[in-house]
């Protein structure tokens, strides 16, 4: 099979409390090397992933949140977020770190990598895939 | 059908690699392929030769290792997430300088890639955990 | 497309999130903790006779029999089938979401 | 300490789908020997777990749960199960083994073990604990 | 009486069970994912606005800000400690219940 | 005042290791006593040396080893919990017939009753888990 899937890797897990969102970063990273149409998902408690100035220092934890920033360069830049998950939270777009990437087939034009989408949207997202991970 | 399966949590504590166990039964009963079970996150701890479980329960990691050799299965344990949770081999106990290594038969341990590469050549793959 | 659900609805959302972004024609599997979801006159069986009304919505026999839940406590239309129809589930849907 | 301390067992988690249940029962049979004041509590999915007619020989899991009709030689006889959980899960205390224990103070009278109560009489069994050990 | 809570509302009913049950007076000390209990303008605020008029609702620093939430996002009246105001909480109260 | 700690899942996977040994810490910095940490379920997994995690990771199993050795601090592994998910110390290695051990220093093997004796003896007893 020679095909390109479209993978996507779904995010529910609070960061921090639980491993799952840094192991998940994990296979995200990795999987870039594949070369396969891929998109992330934050819905639930995945949003908070995306939250700014995490600082993990006093809780002695390992701080991963910057590797979100490295996605883009490794072409993982199709981060949708639940709006409604957002919503429930009380978060607004404003409180997700600014994640970018650049185009290079618009003279590398740095674009933002995360789209907040309803979830009817979501839910279209979902049966486009032929791979789906969740984290 | 060509099937893959990822086992997210370790043995006992979630019910998590019993289903996934059934399920891979049940597929290949039904005569369909299993190309790779993966073991990820806890679910590396599926992948040790030390337990010891009571005697009226099932062997979790014996019933893996045993369908293993009876069909070829590949299983796979990540490597990162089996440093992080002490699950080696005698190649891993060498590179860490670990004096000892507990691996079950049938297990290998290997990158995230396999997972990938599962996901690629397999025309389903399921994910069980917590 | 099929959707599994392992978590009891009354501990987790899961299942909630599950049927908020699964489409019509979907078919949903209740497994391990899940099958609780398919429990007649509880606190959250509307949730799921809504869901009934586009989507197929299954149960794991052996998961319900572990359990103590006889067939007759689901709510109708839930539908039981073994790890073999499972394992037909995942090969008639062209993928496999499990709402861990 | 010669003190005599009020043990109290919460159980939260459904059987079989996590352990929690069935190791938190071991403790509880091991805990009899010390000769505490020994109760548990069944709250949300915990009242899952006292359940008749589990069976767990198709999921090739063990089933742990005949351990309960145990408990009543232990003199681990109060067992409380909380009325609106079992409600809001449409069950009813008939659904529950029925499990007892022998007073010797009466004649090796068989009574009872499982003691339904409101949430507010919970409430108040919590407060009177000295040791709580949530499973 | 000290009760924790290491859940996230959003996901896990352990918050709503733990203040079904806490009594008046009792100490809620939100720890490690259960800090998402306090952010003020959620669907869950009202749950600890209501507990704040009959107990006290703590919730760990070290947790907040390794989830990026400074203290003016939490619900008025939420107090934050450090691990030693949670040892200093554990000491105060007779017994410490952790709704996990 | 003397407290006791339960801590019921393993390093990484939750934070309740992390947060057990931070509470645990603070308590011993502010002039308490720690009678016990009891690890438990999944928390046996704390208590083995063959773990390997990322250099600029904190090291779990390590940390509670030197808390262990600066205080004295008594760090027990139920034996139940740790046969069925592969914890060894020598002893139950001969035991159950086992080609090595993996149990990192400054932890024992023993049983539930060292669970229920700190619940007895201690004023407080905090429990972390998931």
């Amino acid at each position: 099979m020679s095909e390109t899937k479209k993978f996507m890797y779904i995010n529910r897990h609070a960061p921090h409390g639980t491993v799952y969102a840094h192991e998940g970063l994990e296979v995200v990273l990795i999987g870039a090397a594949f070369e396969q149409d891929v998109c992330m998902a934050f819905i639930g408690d995945g949003v908070f992933q995306l939250k700014q100035d995490q600082d993990t220092s006093e809780a002695g934890m390992k701080n991963f949140s910057p590797a979100y920033r490295a996605l883009g360069d490794y072409e993982v830049n199709k981060l949708y977020v639940e709006r409604e998950s957002l919503q429930e939270r009380g978060l607004s777009e404003a409180d997700l770190m600014p994640l970018t990437w650049e185009d290079e087939d618009d003279d590398w034009a740095e674009k933002p990598s995360i789209r907040v989408v309803s979830r009817a949207e979501m839910s279209d997202l979902l049966e486009e895939q032929d791979v789906i991970l969740n984290f | 059908m060509k099937f893959s399966v990822m086992v997210n949590e370790g043995p006992y504590t979630h019910q998590a690699s019993d289903t996934a166990y059934q399920f891979t039964r049940a597929a290949l009963a039904a005569g369909h392929e299993v190309f790779r079970v993966f073991f990820y996150h806890d679910g590396v701890n599926n992948g040790t030769r030390m337990t010891t479980p009571p005697q009226d329960d099932r062997n979790i990691v014996d019933r893996w290792s045993e369908l293993a050799s009876e069909h070829e299965l590949d299983l796979v344990v990540c490597v990162a997430a089996a440093q992080r949770r002490g699950i080696v081999d005698a190649d891993e106990a060498k590179r860490n300088g670990k004096d000892g290594d507990n691996i079950a038969p049938g297990f290998r341990i290997s990158g995230l890639g396999q997972l990938i590469e599962a996901g690629i050549q397999s025309d389903r793959l399921l994910v069980f955990g917590d | 497309m099929l959707h599994t659900v392992n978590k009891s609805p009354f501990e987790s959302s899961s299942l909630r999130t599950c049927l908020a972004l699964a489409r019509a024609g979907s078919d949903i599997l209740l497994i391990e903790d899940g099958v609780y979801g398919g429990l007649a006159g509880s606190a959250h069986s509307t949730m799921v006779e809504d869901a009934l009304k586009s989507m197929k919505v299954y149960a794991l026999g052996p998961d319900l029999k572990a359990r103590g839940l006889a067939e007759d406590r689901l709510i109708p239309g839930v539908q039981v089938v073994g790890y073999d129809g499972f394992v037909d589930l995942a090969s008639a849907n062209d993928k496999v979401q499990s709402w861990l």
